[in-house]
């Protein structure tokens, strides 16, 4: 269950899979940047609603196919410049949907469940380029139209947690949405910033907060995983190092020097 | 009392909210933020709750990412605020792009939320401090949410106000139609026409947006500045240097 | 917020209200026999997913006109003999269910939704009785039926917890279940054993437990509140008292001998 | 070695589930739920999970009471257990009641989860101690959850095999009908038949259900029995006191 580094448990995710990633405060940054050195290719990220700088990182890498999301930007740092690019240039699919469709999505994998319906949506031209999502009379007042979506189901749910146990629980604390992440995806792979000897479960201020190992399927070590993006409670943002990379990635060039300056190492302890 | 235009238009947005319960506010909204939270200030006796997505203060957050949603969707939010990169006469906003879908030549973020939202909540207000004719259009290239829906949608919710550095206008579902409810001082009808893409209807002698009185510059330079600094620092220490 | 006594906030509940409450570990017995006291009529009670002891104690006051429920019994100490009665003599509705649906009902009006799709029930004399379930062909395999259940919208979820604090934030650990019946009722009502002066949402360990004040409508504290049911870590279910319970309410005597010598006494300090 | 009546009803589930990766248990079900322990034991090296539902032990509760409805919908249950006011040769199981419904004569609890569980986990073990005509019936009065689908209905589960005090059936999903697996040592094929309200069909020469080994009744004395004393503290005591 525990790795010995965040690149074995990348190497354990095979290219071509779909993978989820939550939107912030658990973005599993080495794991992705071990996921990049391992040469991986053809993901299909979902987005849990919305992404950020690792989804950037992954499209500037090639190692993308498609992106279902309901946007990727880098925030206050401004707009996700090679996720921009990669749809300027048709280099990915993308999948534009809205953030309570994921989530329902979502949940409806998470119910095993076929479809989930939801309000919204209609005429928008979201609808019109998503063959994907059906419309229905709504049953129980039939003279309205209803979306239904179809469930999300990603193989690999990938997150950056504060702390595990050699069980391989997960204490993601108030980030219940990893719960969702965890029930709705085949299989979690999860870094975190140490483990614990205690059962997470065991310890009834703990276990509201802890995800149960029966839905993990690796976890590693890596300390400051989540870097530079923040973890709440370990450490903030570095608004710095995101701002850096919305100017460099603006091109390819610029794109390859901030990878460059920032891959994994395997003599690194501190991002082993 | 002098004032900067951030805080002109934090006082217009509150002004249109006052009546509303409960407030969510989006991610990157600094404005309608702080117009929350004054709002909120101005109201303390009423108890108005006001949720801000991306904010860590128990106060302002949900428990989790998917409860501004269903809360929306329970009928629980009374005002939200919508962005676009273009925003159209019928009220249709674009938040995805430009030029031919999906390999559009401009690429903005996406929809976030605004196609589940725009539906669900009674009160949205459309702020976009540009007011020209690329932002303000006939008609959108792309629809991420639609100003209004035919019959057999279920629709509860939708556009009540476009904000911009010009004026205020309100939406008429009925017709689907801005009416410009008042010219920011400073301004003129003809500066709006102008400025505006799409057609809109008006009185000859349009009324003047209210300049904020002291008591709320007072409320916004302490109380306010204070909570939305949690969340926007960058916007606080340039408002209220 | 914080109401005097258990008994002001049964008062907060009209008759005719449908009202959820959920199987264990939660039961507010002493704000169920504070409604009994105030004389309440036709409630609609929607077990989640199963009822007991509180459900039966409702049942047998004449407090119910109606019970959506998969099942109700004591657990170990047999079946629920007000219950089972009522629906030999047709005093009550019973509207038959199954777990999941209830959920899937509950978990419908979370989210605003009008109905929520799921497998199973086909074929059963369940869904025979069920006029309000749907069958419709699934949109994405449209060869299969798949049942539509419409969205459960209580008016209130009653229940005890551990804690709340002042501003009505409700403490309810592992009990994750209550959030469901917050987020899906209108309103909700609870007792607790104690109010505490700290914001239970600004303790990073306690939050993940809690649900916030937004959704309640009254809190009032009943030391001993699920007595004689349990409440984890506090304290354990009376097997005795409620094999008591089964016996004597076989009778509509012996069920009032129960009731006389458990109601609630104005002047009783515990349980007020 | 001698063993009682509920120890060789455990070893006989237990064998049943031994492939099985993920059990669950539901409420009231002592004896299945020592079976899917002691299956636990006997396959440590496979890290087998049971889930027990009632249990507050972190090792076998679920998270949320929806958990393992959702669970057996995604697919990741392998067995679970169902009982029954009646039981037909359908396979179709009745835990609601007795004559016109709504107003019963005997009515029993309710359906609880079986019209889900019964279609979605694919293993289903039906286990009623009690083996006599009222019981096993030619058909149930009321069906809470059905034995079988037709092709337009999405089962990936149901039932396997029937346990009760007196045998072990198979039950065959394309020919809807149980088949006699195995006679308890001491009954006879003729007291079956005698005792069973539904047709099934048998060879003339019935196997018999093996005794439980030394070793495995050492182990439901020691690590079994005390696990499920925490969950049924009763059962623990009266079958090993």
């Amino acid at each position: 269950m525990i790795k010995e580094t965040s690149y074995e448990l990348a190497k354990e995710i095979p290219s071509g899979s779909k993978i989820a990633i939550f939107k912030d405060s658990s973005v599993p940054m080495t794991l992705g940047l071990n996921m990049i050195k391992s040469g991986i290719t053809d993901l299909e990220i979902v987005t849990v609603p919305t992404g950020g700088l690792l989804v950037d990182l992954l499209i500037g890498s090639g190692c993308v196919t498609s992106v279902e999301t309901s946007g990727v930007s880098l925030g206050e740092a401004g707009p996700a410049p090679r996720f921009t690019e990669a749809i300027k240039n048709g280099s990915i699919t993308i999948k534009d949907s809205t953030c309570p469709a994921i989530y329902a999505g979502l949940q409806a994998s998470e119910k095993g469940n076929p479809f989930m319906p939801l309000r919204g949506l209609l005429g928008s031209d979201i609808l019109t380029h998503r063959n994907d999502i059906k419309e229905i009379d709504n049953p129980f007042s039939p003279k309205e139209k209803i979306v239904c979506l179809p469930a999300i189901k990603p193989d690999f749910a990938i997150f950056h947690a504060p702390l595990a146990d050699r069980d391989g629980n997960i204490y993601v604390g108030i980030r219940q949405e990893l719960r969702l992440l965890a029930h709705a995806s085949a299989n979690t792979l999860v870094t975190v910033e140490k483990v614990t000897n205690l059962n997470l479960l065991s310890d009834p201020k703990l276990a509201p907060g802890t995800i149960p190992a029966f839905y993990v399927g690796g976890v590693a070590v890596a300390r400051g995983g989540a870097k530079p993006l923040n973890l709440p409670h370990h450490y903030d943002s570095d608004f710095q190092q995101i701002t850096r990379y919305a100017k460099l990635a603006k091109s390819e060039e610029g794109f390859s020097e901030w990878i460059t300056q920032n891959s994994i190492e395997n003599n690194n302890a501190n991002q082993k | 009392m002098r004032f900067n235009s951030q805080e002109f238009l934090i006082h217009a947005i509150a002004k249109l909210i006052q009546p509303s319960n409960t407030i969510a506010v989006g991610v990157l909204s600094p404005i309608p933020g702080s117009a929350a939270l004054l709002s909120q200030q101005l109201s303390k006796q009423r108890k108005k709750k006001v949720f801000i997505l991306g904010s860590n203060n128990p106060k302002f957050k949900t428990s989790h990412g998917v409860e501004i949603f269903d809360l929306a969707g329970q009928g629980r939010i009374d005002t939200f605020f919508l962005s676009g990169g273009q925003i159209d006469g019928f009220a249709n906003v674009n938040l995805t792009g430009i030029g031919p879908y999906p390999k559009q030549h401009t690429r903005w973020s996406g929809a976030f939320g605004s196609a589940y939202l725009y539906f669900l909540i009674p009160q949205v207000i459309l702020f976009r401090e540009k007011h020209n004719r690329e932002v303000l259009v006939e008609s959108v290239d792309f629809i991420s949410a639609p100003g209004s829906s035919s019959e057999n949608t279920y629709r509860t919710g939708g556009p009540s106000h476009l904000v911009t550095n010009l004026c205020v206008f309100d939406f008429n579902r009925e017709e689907k139609q801005f009416f410009l409810r008042s010219i920011h001082p400073k301004h003129s009808l003809e500066e709006v026409l102008d400025n505006t893409g799409f057609n809109f209807s008006y009185s000859p002698n349009p009324a003047i947006t209210t300049n904020p009185s002291e008591a709320v510059l007072n409320t916004l330079r302490t109380e306010v500045s204070e909570e939305i600094s949690e969340i926007y620092p960058e916007f606080a220490k340039n408002t209220w240097p």
